[in-house]
């Protein structure tokens, strides 16, 4: 029951949850939501592999500071860039979803098969 | 209904998979620092003076990469206006923003933009930098979007900050080369660590990033409400 | 040095042709300069024993001149004259010169090359730009079928590749070496890749079906050079492949051999019939070259020293004859305007010199004495019987008896029979025509009667390889089975036919009548009854052979094509439409990996 | 890490669960997309328990706020039920 | 000497201008692509000299990797980026002539480039990812900026497979992070020995999976023909030309330089074969031109990914020499091929084979490029393409795969029955007009120049491949030019 199995269950369960969603969702904006929630647990993973045991957060607020035992902060950087990435892709994918909605009338997936064979 | 069972079953091979191998090679918690991330953390308040180690290293000494992040935000918005110009907007009747919500967000407003300036000023010392600061102004003006009636911002005014605050950060690269031959160098004094002006020009970039995040973020939801 | 200048000043006066388009006069003059200059370099460079090697730095290719070159270069730019002055009668913009000039050129690196890349790279060439004359063409159907001959040469020229690939990984050098030591199957196949793209271009049987079809939607005078020259790069394939690159194939691979031979044979039986069997003018002449071209691979496949021989002058004669019957055609096109039997007749009294043209043209088809056709055909025979193949001889014989019922077909449909109302004011074949006629018509008969002038150097080129059996010299020859003096035997063929004409004239005298001065059962015959049947000349044969020829290589390609458009009905299902079924490709593509390479994870 | 957090943890983690499926199951897209703005909400404290401020601070922000109102407005226009 | 870094500082502060120009006149942003590609192709041109041997160092925020982010450009993708930047101002100068583009276009289209340049200069995975993200979510924008229901389909398949790759390919980026410390390229080729058997195929795969969507293997480019179709040409030709360039480029870099060649190449190899074989026989079923070339298109990239993969089997440099030459086979002559089919139709769309019918002899210089380019990538004499496919099939027979010269072969001439089949129907009939202004055909005529000249002097190409196939091969010179010491 340590802390592993909670985080690096739950972000798989989201990403296997967020890929399901995008594969069977039938309207548009279902399958962006789970592209979104797959998003979601794999930064959730990156920044659980970055955790150490008993480590504190990487900003030292008392200066001289003492090396202590500190998490690893490189994750976390990358998953600030991941993040705003993921959410400028939803903002594009959502401004095609509202014009396919203008376009074809429905946002039902499956009239999206014109272009086929 | 087959379709589903078997992706279902995929899927869960995929997360079976993916769980059994991190389980295995990298047990939770016991990865010592190593390589890069201990460097960061011994010398990173020598190098570049932000106590906020991950700040350093996001405007810092990955300094590039956040660079390409603005331009990934840059290109969300551009593309989205792109796509939703012209965009007819029906006239279906918008439900009246009663008067409580009109008049609280009205004193609302300017406290999240001071929350907001607050995060991207101290973002080398507290957690938290451009990024988030930048989409709270967004999201004070999306508040405003809701709760006023005819509000709306100059759409010349986004855009030429927007523009501005990229170019102004390109400059900031630009003099990290001609100062000290590479891009994003820091260059200005690091001052004493833990105070307002210190860290060279991280607060610089934050405060760079914090107009550019929220001009943007304003810009998509403005096209967004009117598309 | 001179052979790669030769090539580069014929590129130069293809494209000066091409830039000068719109200037006719200029035009023509410049391009018959190029064509006489690269016939007279090959004239007087037959010379034997020569060889001379070339190496040019761009992707190191390799020139070699072997004397066989030399003897297929003078016969494919002297028909490129004969085209050449023909062709300027019809209006062609400078494209379609420059093409022929590149399609030429192609054709005369073919012979230099010696590396089996470059001979690759140039058989390409010609392929290309002969499928882009023949793109030129006059008919609508000329786009279908000038499409299928690329896709047929193409086919021949990636089985080249593919042997030449297998070569050099098998034997390390990319020149054109023997094979004959290798080891197992490999050279056989090896062989069969090699000689493809030669079948193809010699029109041999499973691989002849872009023949006829290519042959008369091209442009009337391309037709000249492309069944008369450029099929004779097929021959030279034959030639090379056979001795150059298999010597020992007689010891190794007889049965191969004996295959070749029938295959041949066959094509000259079966594409005789099929001959006959055609309305057009020009698709029954394509169907006659390919049937000679048999003639031709029978020669090689028999493999002694006078059947080659025979086959490389069958070769000579079929670049004369054939293209003298396409030219005698194209002149008939070019005044009447039709090549469709059934519309023609009674031209010979408006188009006497062509008659005549077309006349010694089908004698030598059918290789009666005075004329090329003959010393070939008799040479072959006698090879057919020393090597005691007499199932094989049979089928030989009969194939010559169908080229009997061809020509006479022919020159029945077009020229004897009722002369047709629009045909009444119907002048002369023009100048350039009548010019090749008469050209065509001095070696077809100088070589009939005196042959030993090319078996000269034909016996050079074989005796390098097979032990010589055959005595000869200017103008009789004489094999183990007896001796044949042609001046003689066309002395006495001229003479009866004398006799016969005397006879015909004086006895004639009783009562000149005119064609329509006749009665069938009590009908008078006006002027528009169809006296002239050219149409069902051979109806009763149709019948007899009628069923087994409805079955045809085509069935084979359409099998092939149905196969690959079910692979790609099977391989576009991949792609249904659905952007989740595609997400789900990328879920599966991951889970499949890591599954199989489950043993690692 | 001691006990009581971890048993927060997981307390939350159900929440997750919850959510997760609440988004898998809903036909009405407005449920759907609140319960990806819990999930964004629950992956922040989860960033806080991971001694992580900064992504913390930046998934509220982004996650829950900034996209949630992103999904709110194309829903708006995409129509909001859907099986249409 | 210019800091190469410049090339993407440059650019980027030109997208960040066009919006403060738009305002001045509307004139204005339609020059800026153009001038940012000249300008980018002067830095680079002039840095040539001093890329010799090994990867020139160029560092960011003032400290040495693997501390801090750094771009390495050895000659090999010195060539890939002139290669971009040239091919994207060519495109440029063709949208010159288009005047009612929204000013937006422009900065998609700039950042599209950036992003590709971006690739193939950074020495750095993570900001390879990020780069990767600037290319797929521009070019889904410029895909889906047609704005028809073809081009939105085809806009939003490409963006969800692309979210999920990059996903994937970031997750792998993670995992080889955690095992090696650094995310530094150079280090983590160093340190690539020690790692875990299970751990690298992990991380191998993953990246494939990112890698393989932007480089169009089998299952992973599913989206491919529905974006290809969807786009406008011009669109298509950045795709194909430019895009898939960069991918090729990441595809060499990470599994030959950092992988050497490990598990992912022998994948690709299968992949390559299976792309190549199903793209070819579904191009073959196609009534529609566009959609054809979109399959042909992935065809000749699985046949790239193919030759690519080879060189785990034998380290040589003329299979690098070979990838180089079918990269820029494919890239002009398919965006010729891209390009003159718009002229052809006249940019209405309808690409049928059946009403294109004839139009090749109605406008003869968009059927002449057609010709040409189809000519080319089929590998006909006489045309660039001939001297890739020979090579293509040298290479093969080195690394002792002679059953799949068959394959090819047999391939090809499918390829050849299918354009074939589209060139005789151009010159058949008579078909419709389409004027075509000056700028549109100049620069057809550029790309169909380089086909046809390199297709009958081969020589200097060949010269230049060699010397970037070398630099790609000394993968130590490469490292240790990157971080000292092997």
């Amino acid at each position: 029951m340590n802390g592993g199995l909670l985080f690096y269950g739950s972000s798989v369960f989201l990403m296997v949850m967020g890929i399901f969603i995008a594969i069977t969702g039938k309207h548009l904006i279902k399958i962006l939501l789970g592209i979104d929630l797959f998003d979601v647990g794999l930064n959730l993973l990156i920044i659980s592999f970055g955790y150490v045991n008993g480590g504190t957060a990487p900003i030292f607020s008392k200066y001289p500071h003492i090396f202590k035992n500190v998490v690893d902060p490189v994750p976390q950087a990358l998953v600030l860039t991941a993040i705003v990435i993921g959410v400028a892709e939803m903002a594009m994918g959502l401004a095609i979803v509202m014009k396919i909605k203008e376009k074809f009338g429905t946002c039902n997936i499956a009239k999206l098969k014109e272009l086929k064979w | 209904m087959i379709r589903k069972i078997i992706a279902f079953l995929v899927v869960f091979y995929f997360g079976y998979i993916l769980y059994s191998f991190i389980a295995v090679n990298f047990p939770f918690g016991e990865r010592p620092l190593k390589g890069v991330a201990a460097h960061y953390v011994d010398k990173g308040i020598e190098e570049e003076g932000a106590t906020n180690i991950v700040t350093s290293i996001v405007t810092l000494y990955r300094g590039f990469d956040t660079l390409g992040e603005v331009t990934v935000l840059f290109l969300a918005a551009t593309g989205l206006g792109l796509l939703l110009a012209g965009m007819k907007e029906e006239e279906k009747e918008k439900p009246e923003p009663t008067l409580i919500m009109e008049t609280t967000t009205r004193y609302l407003f300017p406290l999240v933009l001071l929350f907001g300036t607050y995060i991207f000023i101290h973002g080398h010392l507290t957690p938290g930098g451009g990024f988030p600061a930048g989409v709270v102004i967004a999201t004070g003006y999306f508040m405003m979007f809701i709760a006023q009636k005819q509000f709306k911002p100059s759409e010349y005014l986004l855009s030429a900050t927007e523009s501005f605050a990229g170019t102004l950060y390109v400059i900031m690269g630009l003099l990290g080369l001609a100062l000290a031959f590479s891009f994003l160098a820091n260059v200005m004094p690091l001052g004493v660590p833990n105070t307002v002006f210190s860290a060279g020009i991280i607060p610089v970039i934050y405060i760079i990033i914090g107009f550019k995040v929220g001009s943007e973020m304003t810009g998509i939801l403005a096209h967004l409400k009117e598309a | 040095m001179a052979m790669f200048y030769l090539l580069l000043l014929l590129v130069l006066v293809g494209i000066v042709s091409f830039v000068l388009g719109p200037i006719k006069v200029l035009r023509n003059i410049i391009a018959f300069l190029g064509a006489v200059t690269a016939f007279f370099y090959f004239l007087t460079n037959i010379k034997p024993g020569l060889i001379y090697s070339l190496n040019i730095r761009v992707y190191n290719v390799h020139f070699e001149a072997g004397f066989s070159s030399m003897f297929f270069g003078v016969i494919i730019t002297a028909l490129f004259i004969i085209f050449l002055i023909a062709s300027f009668h019809e209006e062609n913009d400078g494209a379609y010169y420059l093409f022929a000039y590149l399609t030429l050129t192609g054709a005369l690196a073919v012979l230099f090359a010696k590396d089996l890349i470059s001979f690759f790279f140039f058989f390409e060439t010609m392929s290309l730009f002969s499928f882009l004359m023949v793109l030129k063409g006059k008919s609508d159907t000329s786009f279908r079928s000038a499409f299928k001959y690329l896709v047929w040469s193409v086919f021949g020229g990636y089985a080249f590749l593919m042997g030449t690939f297998l070569k050099v990984y098998y034997t390390h050098s990319v020149m054109i070496g023997d094979i004959s030591y290798l080891a197992g199957g490999v050279k056989l196949l090896i062989l069969i890749l090699l000689l493809a793209p030669f079948a193809v271009k010699a029109a041999l049987m499973p691989f002849h079906l872009w023949a006829p079809d290519a042959y008369k939607d091209s442009k009337d005078t391309f037709t000249v050079f492309f069944s008369g020259g450029l099929s004779k790069i097929g021959v030279f394939g034959y030639f090379l492949v056979l001795f150059k690159v298999f010597t020992e194939i007689a010891v190794k691979y007889p049965y191969f051999l004996k295959a070749f031979a029938w295959l041949g044979a066959i094509t000259a039986a079966l594409s005789g019939i099929y001959a006959f069997m055609q309305d057009d003018a020009k698709k029954l002449l394509a169907y006659s070259s390919i049937s000679q071209l048999g003639y031709v691979a029978v020669g090689f496949g028999i493999y002694t020293h006078f059947s080659v021989v025979a086959a490389l002058f069958h070769a000579l004669g079929h670049a004369v004859f054939e293209s003298l019957l396409f030219l005698v055609v194209a002149g008939v096109y070019y005044r009447t305007k039709t090549t469709d039997l059934r519309k023609m007749g009674g031209l010979i009294k408006r188009m006497p010199l062509s008659f005549i043209g077309l006349l010694f043209g089908i004698i030598a088809t059918s290789g009666i004495p005075p004329t090329i056709g003959f010393p070939s055909k008799w040479l072959l025979y006698e090879a057919l019987i020393l090597k005691g193949d007499l199932l094989l001889t049979s089928l030989v014989f009969f194939a010559s008896i169908t080229a009997f019922l061809y020509s006479y077909k022919l020159v029945h449909g077009i020229f004897l029979g009722k002369l047709h109302e629009e045909h009444k004011n119907v002048k002369e074949a023009p100048l350039g025509y009548a010019f090749g006629t008469v050209v065509l018509l001095v070696p077809l008969l100088v070589l009939g009667i005196i042959p030993g002038l090319v078996i000269k150097p034909i016996d050079y080129i074989v005796r390098f390889y097979l032990k010589p059996e055959l005595g000869y010299n200017l103008a009789n020859m004489n094999t183990p089975l007896g001796h044949v003096n042609f001046p003689v035997v066309g002395l006495v063929m001229g003479l009866t036919f004398a006799l016969s004409l005397f006879i015909y004239l004086i006895a004639g005298k009783s009562y000149r009548a005119e064609q329509t001065d006749n009665y069938t059962a009590t009908e008078a015959i006006d002027e528009d009854f169809e006296l002239h049947y050219a149409g069902e000349f051979y109806g009763f044969m149709k019948k007899a052979f009628g069923r087994p020829l409805t079955w045809s290589f085509e069935k084979i390609l359409n099998a092939f094509l149905k196969l690959f458009s079910f692979l790609g009905e099977v391989a576009r299902g991949f792609y249904m439409g659905d952007a989740r079924v595609y997400l789900f490709y990328v879920i599966a593509f991951f889970a499949l990996l890591a599954y199989l390479m489950g043993g690692k994870l | 890490m001691n006990n009581l957090i971890l048993f927060m943890g997981f307390g939350l983690s159900l929440v997750l669960v919850v959510a997760t499926f609440v988004v898998w199951l809903s036909k009405d897209l407005l449920v759907a997309i609140l319960g990806s703005a819990v999930v964004s909400l629950v992956a922040s404290i989860f960033f806080l328990i991971l001694q992580a401020p900064d992504v913390a601070i930046t998934e509220a922000a982004i996650g829950a706020g900034l996209t949630t109102g992103i999904l709110l407005y194309a829903m708006k226009k995409a129509g909001r039920y859907e099986d249409d | 000497m210019v800091s190469p870094i410049l090339v993407i500082a440059l650019s980027l502060f030109f997208a960040f201008v066009i919006p403060l120009l738009g305002m001045v006149s509307k004139k204005l942003p339609r020059l800026v692509p153009p001038l940012a590609m000249l300008v980018n192709l002067w830095i680079l041109i002039t840095n040539i000299k001093f890329v010799s041997r090994g990867a020139m160092l160029v560092t960011t925020a003032g400290l040495k990797p693997p501390i801090a982010i750094n771009l390495a450009i050895d000659r090999f993708s010195l060539l890939f980026v002139i290669l971009i930047q040239l091919i994207g101002l060519l495109l440029s100068v063709y949208y010159l002539s288009q005047d009612n583009r929204d000013q937006r276009f422009y900065m998609l289209f700039l950042l599209n480039i950036l992003g590709a340049s971006g690739i193939v200069m950074t020495g750095d995975i993570f900001n390879s990812f990020v780069f990767l993200e600037i290319l797929e979510i521009s070019s889904f924008g410029l895909v889906a900026s047609k704005k028809d229901r073809k081009a939105l389909e085809g806009g939003f398949k490409y963006m969800v497979i692309g979210a999920i790759g990059s996903s994937l390919y970031l997750l792998g980026i993670i995992v080889l992070y955690l095992t090696t410390g650094s995310l530094n390229m150079a280090e983590i080729a160093k340190l690539m020995p020690h790692i875990p058997e299970s751990i690298k195929l992990f991380a191998a795969l993953l990246l494939l999976a990112g890698i393989g969507v932007e480089v169009e293997l089998f299952p992973l480019n599913a989206w491919a023909p529905d974006a290809y179709h969807g786009a406008k040409d011009e669109i298509s030709t950045q795709l194909s030309s430019i895009i898939s360039k960069a991918g090729i480029y990441l595809a060499a870099r990470i599994f030959f330089t950092i992988f050497n060649g490990f598990y992912a190449l022998k994948i690709i190899f299968y992949l390559g074969v299976i792309t190549f074989v199903i793209a070819e026989l579904a191009a073959l079923m196609q009534k529609n031109v566009k959609r054809m070339l979109a399959y042909s298109s992935i065809g000749q990239m699985g046949l790239l990914m193919l030759i690519l993969s080879l060189v785990a089997k034998r380290g040589d440099v003329f299979v690098i020499t070979t990838v180089i030459l079918l990269a820029l086979n494919h890239a002009f002559g398919k965006g010729l091929l891209f390009l003159s089919l718009g002229a052809l139709s006249g940019g209405n769309g309808e690409y049928e084979i059946e009403n294109l019918g004839g139009n090749g002899r109605a406008n003869p210089l968009a059927g002449f490029l057609f010709t040409v380019g189809a000519l080319s990538i089929v590998g006909m004499p006489f045309f660039f393409g001939f001297w890739s496919k020979i090579s293509a099939l040298i290479s093969l027979m080195k690394t002792n795969v002679i059953y799949l010269i068959a394959l090819v072969l047999v391939i090809s001439l499918v390829e050849i029955y299918y354009y074939g089949n589209v060139i005789v129907n151009l010159f058949r009939g008579e078909g419709k007009k389409y004027g075509i202004s000056i700028v549109p055909a100049a620069v057809m005529i550029l790309f169909a120049l380089f086909v046809i000249v390199f297709g009958i002097w081969p020589h200097p190409v060949f010269q230049i491949a060699q010397s970037a196939a070398v630099s790609l091969i000394e993968r130590t010179t490469y490292i240790s030019s990157i971080i000292g010491g092997m």
